[in-house]
Parts: C-alpha cells; structure tokens; sequence
C-alpha cells in the first residue's frame, strides 16, 4: 500500500505527478510529487552563522584547482591549536566549518584532504547520494555494494555519483516511510545492542528513525583493516570512554603525532552520541524535531527539509516545547555553549603544554618507554578534547556529559605532564 | 502516566457492595448528574480537577473544545463507557484519597487524549502522518504542551 | 489588612484561634491558627536518605558531652579527603551531613567546632529564629540587634535563643506574607544589586521572596572584620569566580593550611547562589517550588513545610512540570549527580596531590617566595572544589555550572604542581 494509495480512505495530502521507484536518485524527480520538500530541501544551499554554528559565507575566485567560489570558514586557521593538535594528519591542512547538505559533495572532492591525499571511496558513504550506487556496485546488495565501494579508489568511486544526500537514502520511494540505508549504521547499532539480528527499519519506532536517519553520518567512525570498512566503534557503547576502550582493544591509531611521537586518535563528528547522552534524548525528543521541524505550508504540516542550526528557527524548533521568548532560549543555549568555550579553552591550552613537554622530553633524549605513559595520557586527552570539540553543537546536545568529558581530558593532561616530571 | 494497576491489590481486599455504596455517595454528594453533560465546571465540581479547569480556561482551546472534547472517544457508547470508567475511577479515588497530588494520566486515557487532537486535526496532520505506519501515532502533546492545559 | 480579614472575601481558608504578633517566637502558638502548616513543619524531625542527600539517622548513646541520641553520619569520615583538605581547620575535626530544620540548633550547639573552638554569636544568624532576639537587642531594630548579637560569644548568644527556624523568621504575623529578617541578607542582596536602597520586602516579587527566605542561610558566608559581622561576599556577583576575586581584593583567608601553609578558604552551602546559575533558576522556579511543594489537605492546597529532599516527594515536587514517571525523574537527578561526583573525585585527588607536593617542596627548603604560585592554585582549586562540594545537592542545582567550576578548579591543580617542577 502506498502514501497515494493509504490516503485515498480519507484526504489526498499528495498528489502523484511522477512514478518513484527504488532506483529514482534526483531529488527534482521526487520533487515533483513533494514540491514542498523539494523547495525547502533545496535552501541547505543557504550560509548564516550563529555565534557557535551555521556557516559563514567566504568568497574565492573560483579556479581550475578549486571550482568554489564560496566556502566557508577555516578552523584551523581560526584555531591554530586544531592545527598543532592533528600535526601529521591530513586535518592539519585543510578542516572547514560544516555547511549545508547541498554541499555536502564538491566539499569533499574540493578538500585538500583529498586532493592531498590518497583517500578510499569510503568517504563517499556520508557524502552522496550512494544508495543506488551501492544498490548497482552490489548487484542489487547494498551491503556487497558498501564492501566494493569502500574498496575503490576515491577519484574512481566519486565517478559513480552524482548528487548530495537525496530523498532515496533517507525514504523508501512507495510509502515515504524513513528508512536507514547505510551498511555502516545497520552493523554498528547491532553491535551496540549485541544483537546481530536487529534491523532499525522494521524494529525501530518512528520516533527513532527521525534520529537514526541522521546517525548514518553524524557519528565517530573509523575505516577498519585494509578493506578501509567504514567502522562505527559503538561496539562497547556510545560514550567517548567506551570508544577509547574499544580503539585501545583492537589497537587502532589514526595518525603518529608529528611532534610528541605519540599514536593518537582522529574524533568526527559524534553527534549522535552525544545526542544520546543528554536530557533531549532521555526525553523522546529527535534531530528532526529540532533540525527539521513542522512548518505549516497552507492547510498542511510538513517537515522542514531545510536542515540548519534551530537558532536560525527557534520559534518553530523550539518554541513548540519551551515557552520562552526567543531572545530568552537563545541566551540559554549561549550560556551552555559559553560553559564549553571556557572549559574547552582551560583543556586545549593543557593539551598544548603537555605536547610541547613531550617533544622537550624527546629533544632531550627520553626513550619510548619513557615517554609510554605520557603518550597514552595524550592519546587519551586527545580524543576526549576532540569528541566534545568535532561534535558540532558546542556542548548543547549533552552539555553535562561534555563538560564531564572535558574534566577527563584536563586530569589525561595534568598526568600526562607530571608524568614527564622526572626525565 | 501512572499504572493504574498498583491500587489494584489494594482494592481487591473491599467488598464491592462497599465499593459501590462508596461511589454512589460521592455521585451524589458531587452532583453526579452534572457529569451527564459536557460542561467543563461539571468536571470542576472537583475541586481536584481545578488546576486543568483554570488551564482550560486560559488555553487557547477554550472557545472550541471542552474537557469532553478530549477526554472522551467519539460515538455515543463509547463515550458513555469511558465517561462511567473514568467517573467511577475519579469518584473513588477522591473518595477513598489514593491518588497522587500531582495527577498523571493513565495510559488508555492519553490514547484517547491523543485521539482527541486527530478528531478535529486529521486534516492538516496528513501529511505527516501519512509517511508512517498507520499503528505510528504521534505524540502531539510532547510539542503542544500547552493545549487544552498543561500538561 | 490580615490574613483572616482578606480571606473574608472569598471562602476563609483559615481560622484564628489565637492572636499572633510580632514578638510571637513560639512556633506552637502559630500552629493554632495553621495547624496544617505546622504539622507539616514539625515532620523536619525525620531523617531518610536518598543517594546524595537526605540524611541517615546514627544513633548514638545521650551523653553528658552530647546529649543527642541520633546523629548524622560524619562526611570527613566517609571521606578523608575533606578532612585533608581541611587541616589546620576546625571543619577537619567535625563535619556532618546536613538533616531537617528541626536539628539546626542542637547540631550546632552540639557540633565540636563549637565546643572544641571559640565562636562569635553571628553563628547564630543561621541556626535558630533570632527575629525577636535581635530586636530585643537592639530595642526594635533589628539591624542593631544583629551588630550586638555577632560580638557577643557563642556561649552567650545562644543562652536568648530557643527554637530553630520559626515561622516568624520567614513570615509577617499579620498578613502571613513572606518577608526576609536577616540583615546579613539584606546587604548581601544590595551589594550584589549595587543598590543601598533595595529593599526586598517591598520591592521582590512574591516568586523571588520564595528563595530569598532560604537565601539569608543557603548562602557563603564570612565573618568579616573584629565585629565579626556575617557578610555574603556578593560585591562582584554571585559565581565561584568573583567572590574569589572579592575575597582576593579585601585579602580574606579563613585559615593557613596545616600541611602545605597555604592562606585557603572555606566554602559554605551556596545553594542559593548555585541554583541562581541553573536552569531552574532562570525558568522562575523557586527553591520552594521543589522544597516546599503544594500539598493538597482536605479541601485545601498547602505549602509542605516538610522543607526536605525532593526526592523523597517527587510526585508534588516535579511531576507538576515534568511528564515523567518518577523513577525517570529520579534517575535523570542521580545521572547529573553521578557525572558531579566522577569530576569531583578527579578534581579533589588532584588537589590531595598537589597538597603533597607543596609539602614536599617545603620539606626540601622551598622559600615562601617560591611556593607563592602554587599556594594561589591551591587557594583557588581548593575553594573551587569546596565550593561545589559544600554545594549539598551534588551538581543537580546547576549543573553546567558546577562542572565548569570544577574543569578551573583541575586546571589550577595542574598548573600549582607544574609550578612546583623547576624546585
Ligand atoms: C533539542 C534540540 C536538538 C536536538 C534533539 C538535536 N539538535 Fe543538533 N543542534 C541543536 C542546537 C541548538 C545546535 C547549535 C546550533 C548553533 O550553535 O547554531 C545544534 C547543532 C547541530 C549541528 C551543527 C549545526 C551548525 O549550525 O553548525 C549539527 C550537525 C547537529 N546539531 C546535528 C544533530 C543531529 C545529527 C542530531 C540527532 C542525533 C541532533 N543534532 C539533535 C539542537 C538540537
Ligand atoms: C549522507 C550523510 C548525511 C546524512 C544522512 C545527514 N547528514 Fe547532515 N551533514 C552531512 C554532511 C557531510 C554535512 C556537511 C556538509 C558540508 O559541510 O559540505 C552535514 C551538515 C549538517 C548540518 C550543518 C549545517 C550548517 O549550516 O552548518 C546539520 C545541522 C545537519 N547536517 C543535520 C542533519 C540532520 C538533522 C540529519 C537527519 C535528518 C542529517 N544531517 C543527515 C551528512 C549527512
Ligand atoms: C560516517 C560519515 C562520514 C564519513 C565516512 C566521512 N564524512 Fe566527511 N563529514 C561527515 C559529516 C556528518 C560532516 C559534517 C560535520 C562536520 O564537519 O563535523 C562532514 C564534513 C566533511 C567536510 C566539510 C568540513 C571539513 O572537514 O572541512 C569535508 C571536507 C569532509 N567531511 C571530507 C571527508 C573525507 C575526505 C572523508 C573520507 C576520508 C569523509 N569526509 C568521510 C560525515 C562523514
Ligand atoms: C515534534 C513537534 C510536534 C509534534 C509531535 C506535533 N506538532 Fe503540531 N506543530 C508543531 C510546530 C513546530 C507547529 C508550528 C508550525 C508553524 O508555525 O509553521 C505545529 C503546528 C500545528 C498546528 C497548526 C497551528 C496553527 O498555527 O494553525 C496544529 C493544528 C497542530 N500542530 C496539531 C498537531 C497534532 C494534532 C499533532 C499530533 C498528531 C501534532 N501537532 C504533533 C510541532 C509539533
Ligand atoms: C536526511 C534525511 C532526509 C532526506 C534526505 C529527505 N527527507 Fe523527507 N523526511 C525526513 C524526515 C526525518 C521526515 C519526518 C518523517 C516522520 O516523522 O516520520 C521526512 C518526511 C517527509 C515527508 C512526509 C511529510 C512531512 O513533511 O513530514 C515527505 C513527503 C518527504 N519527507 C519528502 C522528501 C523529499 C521529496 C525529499 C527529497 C527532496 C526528502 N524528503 C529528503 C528526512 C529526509
Ligand atoms: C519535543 C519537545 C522539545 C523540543 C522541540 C525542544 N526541547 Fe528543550 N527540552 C525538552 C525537554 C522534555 C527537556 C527536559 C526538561 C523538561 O522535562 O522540561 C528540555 C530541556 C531543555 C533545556 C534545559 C537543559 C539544560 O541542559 O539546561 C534547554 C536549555 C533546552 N531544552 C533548549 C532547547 C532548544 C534551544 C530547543 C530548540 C533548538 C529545544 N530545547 C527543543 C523538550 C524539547
Ligand atoms: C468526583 C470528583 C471528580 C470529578 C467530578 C472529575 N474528576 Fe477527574 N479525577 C478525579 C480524581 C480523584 C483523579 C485522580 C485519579 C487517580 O490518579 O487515581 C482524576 C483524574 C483525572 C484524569 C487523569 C487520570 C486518568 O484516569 O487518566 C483525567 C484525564 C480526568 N480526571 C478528567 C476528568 C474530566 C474530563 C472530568 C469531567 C467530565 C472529570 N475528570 C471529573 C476526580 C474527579
Ligand atoms: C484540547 C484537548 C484537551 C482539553 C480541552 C482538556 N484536556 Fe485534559 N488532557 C489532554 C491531554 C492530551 C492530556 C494528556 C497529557 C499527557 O499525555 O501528558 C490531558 C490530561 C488531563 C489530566 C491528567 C493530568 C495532566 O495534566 O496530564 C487531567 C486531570 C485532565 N486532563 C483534566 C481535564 C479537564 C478537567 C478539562 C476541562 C476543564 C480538560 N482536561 C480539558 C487534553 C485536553
Ligand atoms: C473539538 C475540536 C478540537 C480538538 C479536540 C482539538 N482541537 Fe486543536 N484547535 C481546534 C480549533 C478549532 C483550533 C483553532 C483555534 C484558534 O484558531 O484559536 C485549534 C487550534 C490548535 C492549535 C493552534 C493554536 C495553539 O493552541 O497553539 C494547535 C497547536 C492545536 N489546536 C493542537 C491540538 C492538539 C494537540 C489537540 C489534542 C490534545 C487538539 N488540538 C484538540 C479544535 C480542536
Ligand atoms: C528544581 C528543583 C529545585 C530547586 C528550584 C531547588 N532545589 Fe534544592 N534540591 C533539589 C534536588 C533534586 C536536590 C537533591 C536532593 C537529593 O540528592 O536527595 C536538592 C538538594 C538541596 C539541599 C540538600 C538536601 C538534602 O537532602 O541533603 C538543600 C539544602 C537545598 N537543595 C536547598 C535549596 C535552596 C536553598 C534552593 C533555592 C535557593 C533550592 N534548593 C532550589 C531540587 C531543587
Ligand atoms: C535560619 C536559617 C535557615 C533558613 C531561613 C532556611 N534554612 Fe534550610 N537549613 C538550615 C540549617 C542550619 C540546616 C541544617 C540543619 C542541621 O543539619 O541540623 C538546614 C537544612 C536544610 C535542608 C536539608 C534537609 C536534609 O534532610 O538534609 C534543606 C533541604 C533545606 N534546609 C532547605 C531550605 C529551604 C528550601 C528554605 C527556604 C524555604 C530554607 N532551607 C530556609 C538553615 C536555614
Ligand atoms: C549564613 C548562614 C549560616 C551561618 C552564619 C552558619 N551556618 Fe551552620 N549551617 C547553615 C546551613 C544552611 C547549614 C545546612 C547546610 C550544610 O550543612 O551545608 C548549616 C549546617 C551546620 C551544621 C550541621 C552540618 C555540619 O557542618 O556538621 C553545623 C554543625 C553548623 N552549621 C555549625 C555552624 C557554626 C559553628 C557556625 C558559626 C561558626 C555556623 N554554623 C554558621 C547556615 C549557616
Ligand atoms: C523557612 C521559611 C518558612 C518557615 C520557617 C515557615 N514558613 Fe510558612 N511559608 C513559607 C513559604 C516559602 C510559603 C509559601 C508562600 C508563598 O508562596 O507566597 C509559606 C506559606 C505559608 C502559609 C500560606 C499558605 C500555604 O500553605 O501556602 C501559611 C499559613 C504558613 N506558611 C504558615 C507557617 C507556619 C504556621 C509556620 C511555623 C510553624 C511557618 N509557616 C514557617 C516559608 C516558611
Ligand atoms: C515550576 C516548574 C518546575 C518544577 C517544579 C521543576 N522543574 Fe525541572 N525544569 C523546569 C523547566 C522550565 C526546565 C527547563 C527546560 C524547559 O524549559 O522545559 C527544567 C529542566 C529540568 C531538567 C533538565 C535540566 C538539565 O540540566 O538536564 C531536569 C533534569 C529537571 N528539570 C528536573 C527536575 C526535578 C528533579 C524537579 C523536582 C525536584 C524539577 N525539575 C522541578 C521546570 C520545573
Ligand atoms: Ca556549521
Ligand atoms: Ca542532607
């Protein structure tokens, strides 16, 4: 039974002018059915800052090394901690503000993280629209599709796609109904459930999948062993000390820190887990809710597809649950935020001290063993500062669980540098 | 949304008959009639039900539905039967006092509730609703808390 | 107008029985006229447990040195740490956990710090209704009163006290409406407003008296100058951060750490100036809000002056405004204490070390002029952790808040025993 069909028993709130099928990727083709959607969809094309998000609009002459003529802003150069703190890492050349979904695609074939680097077609997972990709790739099995593309090359996987995010990925094409479509997310909420046989699409309630959509990309991962399998490592649970645990079992490092030698960890975006870990979640409250909220368009409700900060739309993201002024939830969110400037500065600066003090210590002939027990400190300072940091929300998702985590980072590096204390 | 169930063992240990004559005293002494009607102040004759009544009457349903409007199915049995559960409920446990300060919802009465909203906004809510399962309902009050009252 | 007068007009909610006036202390009397009030009020005598608070009834044999039978179980105890932190001071020799109301005066005049060192009657101020006492003494002023009663001794003072907290100390005996006696409060509240001229009991909201009436004991607190006048260290604002710089401008210390000879502070029960910083605070929910729920008795909804921990209530307390079983609401307080008491615990082994390491500096020969950067990081982690640890809802008042404080307070730690490295 389709969403045409279901609502011929009472009002037709869609009107079908086009035939979707399960290999149907544009997003204008759906569009034609959704036009509301379409429209608002197609506005994550829009850059505005709020003080701790959104995106600034920063024009470049576009050229043949760089077909943008807008990006957005540089945090390493905002930042030049990040830039010390990755040393020997592709980050420390090129890491950007997010932006929009429109630009999820040429951002990631424009970076000089690929550009300079040799990347696998991995990346692409989060980054297109690859469910009909893997659906062609996999004869049909997205998941021997996410296997083979995972192992191409990524100029060669990126030839295969052609559009950001799209309405397939996140909708079946009959009933409208969400769905997960990443192998990724499948395996790693089995695992952090333990149960190899949970399927989110047929077991998960609706209120779920309007945040497990999301969790196919906004989450920590890694490319596991040689066939570069994008990797969620929930496997011990969602909290950035499970995570370590997990990295440390299976002995994992992303990159050898340039300066201090130490074998450290790389932390992207863990919204989802964090998300997770605060009083929103506990309360059924989902990412859509608040980056996708209902919007009345004439005599209908429907979901804003124009995902942005909800401090670009607090009356309708907010206001629903919060009777505040806006002026008043702003504030609040501000003063979260401020919270995890202020501690996220106190722990940076400590991160930094203690990577010099490292590289002082090897400068003056201190051997591996010396430096074990520092390195791990920084290993593990490095990822918690990370998490909070590369988690986008500046400390609102959890804003208790980030500051917990940033107290752990600062304790990592106070250790970490007494630990230098007698070379 | 508190389990009903747990005044349950409780109750079992009283005689109906006593049950009964309980609840028809408060009937009457209550104006049990009155809840015949819809009128909300019915409703308030409770002084317990006081807090709900004055939300009501500022919330921005109070030209348009009133306790009933929410609090009861639609078609006349099922309204009747809801109407006799919950007024024997109400009437006994304000009789006998076992019953929280702060009232919570049962869970068969927050589906009706909740079927309340779709009776007059099943229109605008198709389209949202339409991309789930039919058994998916949504819960509006965790957005519109302040509909109706507070909740 | 009174209270029996203006209830005519609608339905009378209370009965006189007898005349109260303003030199009524006895809260027996009062209870004749609300005995609901009153019943609910002598309940403070229960002690009942819950994770963080409430209290555990200790029996213990009457003796003629401690006459009670029933004490509170011993915090320096349960943890040593405290008692380290303290040395030097009496808190290091007897600190409790706080129980009801109906305790405050015997447990001070009982406590050790009391019998072992000398105190100044302004100790008082907080532990018995001393309205009328203080306007005897000042022939009807109380701001007089109060001057006379912080220079008398303890031994004294406490000889023209009898009852604890009483409703007079709270309450106009006329109209019932809620009024702030305290002169300490008074001034605290105008330095902090910057207004000589603010008067709480006609110019507050009846929303902001329903904290100010715990906010004249809830407090920090110092006895200031040879007058040993109580004063709230309020000049520069309320968060951990300016009275540490207040205290640092007027040079105040409360005594010179036993071990490591630092000048330290002692931080007393800020709930008010905590929970200012929180969330509920800035929702306009007041401490009675949760502390003193309605009750609903009969025909009637009263205050509950069973003053206590609210989650021994928290149908009444909470669930009026959170749509969540209780034991959701339970375990969302214990998450929040649960993450305080993991940064807590990092934060005060930190400062148990640095602590040592001062020790062990001076014990080499260390100069005062060379220990002077660490001496001030310990001053301040030292009255940052105490803070939020003398703080007796575990975090829950502010949570954000306390957190941050706690990444200064490791922070200064780290950068006390760095100080150290080069002796
Ligand atoms: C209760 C509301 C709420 C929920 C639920 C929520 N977010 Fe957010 N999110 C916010 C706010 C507020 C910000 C901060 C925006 C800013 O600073 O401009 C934010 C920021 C973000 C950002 C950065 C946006 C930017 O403008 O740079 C991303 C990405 C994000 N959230 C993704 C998610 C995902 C994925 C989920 C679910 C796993 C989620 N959010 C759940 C409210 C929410
Ligand atoms: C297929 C992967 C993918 C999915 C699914 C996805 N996102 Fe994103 N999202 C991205 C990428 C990649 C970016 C960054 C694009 C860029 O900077 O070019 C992004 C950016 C964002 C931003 C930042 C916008 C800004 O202005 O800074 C928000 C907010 C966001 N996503 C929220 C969500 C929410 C909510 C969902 C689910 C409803 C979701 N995303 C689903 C990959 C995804
Ligand atoms: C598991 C999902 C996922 C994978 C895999 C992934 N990304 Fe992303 N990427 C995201 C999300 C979500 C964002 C937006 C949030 C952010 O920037 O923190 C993003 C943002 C970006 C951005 C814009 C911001 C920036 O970092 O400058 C670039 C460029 C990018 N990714 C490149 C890559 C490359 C290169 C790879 C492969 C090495 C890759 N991504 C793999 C999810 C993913
Ligand atoms: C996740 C939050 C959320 C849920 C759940 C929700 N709504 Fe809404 N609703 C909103 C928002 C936000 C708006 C305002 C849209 C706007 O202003 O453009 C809205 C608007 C409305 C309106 C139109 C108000 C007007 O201005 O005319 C009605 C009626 C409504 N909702 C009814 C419902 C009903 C019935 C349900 C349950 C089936 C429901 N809502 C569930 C968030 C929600
Ligand atoms: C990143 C994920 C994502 C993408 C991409 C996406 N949607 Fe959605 N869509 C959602 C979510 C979440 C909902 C809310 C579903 C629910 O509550 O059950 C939704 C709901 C809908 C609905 C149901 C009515 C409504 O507005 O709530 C329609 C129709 C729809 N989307 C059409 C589209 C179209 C057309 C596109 C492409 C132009 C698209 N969607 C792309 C996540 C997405
Ligand atoms: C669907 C309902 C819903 C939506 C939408 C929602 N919230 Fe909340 N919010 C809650 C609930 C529930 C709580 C937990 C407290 C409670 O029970 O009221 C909460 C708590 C909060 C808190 C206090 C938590 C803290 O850590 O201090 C803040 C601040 C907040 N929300 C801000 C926002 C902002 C900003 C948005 C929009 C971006 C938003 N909320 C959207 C339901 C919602
Ligand atoms: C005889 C006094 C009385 C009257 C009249 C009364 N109530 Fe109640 N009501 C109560 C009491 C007592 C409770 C608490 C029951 C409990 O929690 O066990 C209650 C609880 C409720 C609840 C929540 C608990 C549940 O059963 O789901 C609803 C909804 C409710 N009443 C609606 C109404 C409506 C609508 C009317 C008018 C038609 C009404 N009441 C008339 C006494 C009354
Ligand atoms: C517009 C719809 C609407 C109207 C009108 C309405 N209610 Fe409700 N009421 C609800 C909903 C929905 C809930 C369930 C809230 C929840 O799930 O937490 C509820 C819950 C209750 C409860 C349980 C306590 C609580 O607040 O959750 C009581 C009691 C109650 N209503 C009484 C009344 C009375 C009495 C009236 C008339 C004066 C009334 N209601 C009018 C929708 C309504
Ligand atoms: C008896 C019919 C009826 C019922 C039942 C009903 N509504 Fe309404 N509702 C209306 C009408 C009519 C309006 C328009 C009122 C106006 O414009 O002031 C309205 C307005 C609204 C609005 C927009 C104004 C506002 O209050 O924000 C929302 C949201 C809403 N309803 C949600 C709900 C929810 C949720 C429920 C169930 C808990 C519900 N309604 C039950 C008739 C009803
Ligand atoms: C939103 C509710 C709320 C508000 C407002 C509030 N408190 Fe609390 N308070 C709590 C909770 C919850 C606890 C933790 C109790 C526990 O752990 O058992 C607590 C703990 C306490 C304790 C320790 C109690 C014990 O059992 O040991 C004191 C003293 C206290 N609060 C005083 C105050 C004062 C004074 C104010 C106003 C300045 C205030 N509170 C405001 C909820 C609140
Ligand atoms: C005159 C001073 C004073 C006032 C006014 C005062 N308190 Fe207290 N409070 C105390 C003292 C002293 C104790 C500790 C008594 C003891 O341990 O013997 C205490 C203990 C408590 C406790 C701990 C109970 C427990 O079981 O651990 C709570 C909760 C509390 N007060 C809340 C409040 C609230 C709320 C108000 C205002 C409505 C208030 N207090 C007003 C002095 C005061
Ligand atoms: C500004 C108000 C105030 C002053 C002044 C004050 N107290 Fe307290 N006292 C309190 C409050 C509030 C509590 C309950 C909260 C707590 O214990 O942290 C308390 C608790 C106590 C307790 C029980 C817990 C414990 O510490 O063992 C003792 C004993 C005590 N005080 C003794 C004293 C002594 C001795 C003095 C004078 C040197 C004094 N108090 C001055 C407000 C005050
Ligand atoms: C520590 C402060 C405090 C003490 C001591 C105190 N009260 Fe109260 N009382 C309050 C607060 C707070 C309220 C709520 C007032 C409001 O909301 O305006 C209140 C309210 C009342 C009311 C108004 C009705 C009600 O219940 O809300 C009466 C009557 C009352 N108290 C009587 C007494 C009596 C009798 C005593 C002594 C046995 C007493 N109070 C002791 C703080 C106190
Ligand atoms: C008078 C209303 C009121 C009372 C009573 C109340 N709260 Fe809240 N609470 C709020 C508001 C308002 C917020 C802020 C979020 C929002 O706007 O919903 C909040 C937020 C919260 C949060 C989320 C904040 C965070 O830091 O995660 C928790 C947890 C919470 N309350 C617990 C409690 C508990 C426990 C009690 C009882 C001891 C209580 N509340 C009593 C109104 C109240
Ligand atoms: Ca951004
Ligand atoms: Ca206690």
């Amino acid at each position: 039974i389709n969403i045409f069909e279901r609502k011929q028993e009472g009002r037709n709130a869609f009107f079908r002018v086009v035939d979707l099928d399960d290999n149907t990727d544009d997003p204008a083709v759906w569009g034609k059915n959704f036009p509301l959607q379409y429209d608002s969809y197609k506005r994550t094309v829009d850059m505005e800052r709020t003080r701790y998000g959104g995106s600034e609009a920063i024009r470049q002459p576009a050229s043949d090394r760089d077909p943008r003529d807008v990006v957005s802003q540089s945090k390493i150069d905002e930042d030049p901690r990040l830039k010390k703190m990755w040393l020997g890492y592709a980050f420390s050349v090129d890491f950007r503000e997010e932006r929009g979904h429109a630009y999820m695609l040429i951002d990631q074939r424009e970076t000089e993280r690929v550009k300079q680097f040799k990347q696998p077609g991995t990346c692409l997972n989060c980054h297109a629209s690859t469910y009909t990709f893997m659906k062609k790739l996999g004869d049909g099995d997205t998941f021997k599709g996410f296997e083979r593309m995972n192992q191409m090359t990524y100029a060669e996987a990126t030839q295969g796609v052609k559009h950001p995010v799209s309405c397939i990925d996140c909708h079946d094409s009959q009933t409208m109904q969400l769905r997960v479509t990443r192998p990724a997310f499948i395996e790693g909420i089995r695992n952090l459930k333990g149960d190899q046989n949970y399927d989110p699409n047929t077991m998960a309630s609706a209120q779920e999948m309007r945040s497990f959509v999301c969790g196919q990309c906004h989450v920590e991962y890694y490319f596991k062993g040689d066939e570069k399998r994008l990797t969620f490592p929930w496997h011990k649970g969602l909290q950035v000390d499970n995570m370590l645990a997990y990295y440390n079992e299976v002995g994992f490092k992303d990159f050898t820190h340039a300066e201090s030698g130490a074998p450290v960890l790389k932390a992207q975006h863990p919204e989802f887990e964090m998300y997770s870990q605060g009083v929103h979640a506990r309360s059924g409250v989902s990412c859509a809710d608040c980056h996708m909220p209902y919007k009345r368009e004439g005599g209908m409700k429907i979901s804003d597809h124009h995902v942005r900060s909800p401090l670009l739309n607090i009356n309708r993201a907010c206001q629903g649950c919060h009777r505040f002024p806006e002026e008043e939830i702003k504030a609040r969110v501000e003063q979260i935020q401020g919270r995890f400037i202020e501690s996220r500065n106190l722990a940076m600066d400590a991160l930094m001290e203690l990577i010099d003090d490292i590289k002082a210590a090897k400068a003056k002939g201190a051997t591996d063993a010396q430096l074990k027990e520092a390195w791990a400190m920084q290993r593990k300072a490095q990822f918690f500062i990370d998490f909070v940091e590369a988690e986008n929300s500046a400390g609102f998702h959890a804003p208790g669980e980030t500051l917990r985590v940033l107290t752990q980072a600062l304790d990592a590096c106070r250790k970490g540098q007494l630990a230098l204390k007698a070379l | 949304m508190t389990d009903k169930g747990k005044y349950l063992p409780w109750l079992a240990g009283i005689p109906l008959g006593l049950l009964l004559g309980v609840g028809l005293f408060t009937f009457g002494y209550a104006r049990g009639h009155s809840y015949m009607t819809d009128d909300p102040a019915a409703c308030a004759n409770c002084h317990v039900m006081n807090e709900q009544h004055e939300g009501w009457i500022k919330s921005s349903h109070r030209a348009v539905a009133v306790c009933n409007d929410c609090h009861t199915p639609p078609g006349l049995i099922p309204k009747y039967f809801t109407k006799a559960l919950n007024g024997f409920n109400h009437s006994l446990a304000f009789t006998t006092g076992g019953f929280p300060d702060r009232i919570q919802i049962t869970g068969r009465n927050a589906r009706v509730a909740e079927g309340a909203c779709l009776k007059c906004h099943a229109d605008i809510t198709d389209g949202i609703a339409s991309a789930r399962h039919s058994n998916e309902s949504v819960d509006c009050v965790s957005c519109h808390r302040n509909v109706g009252h507070a909740h």
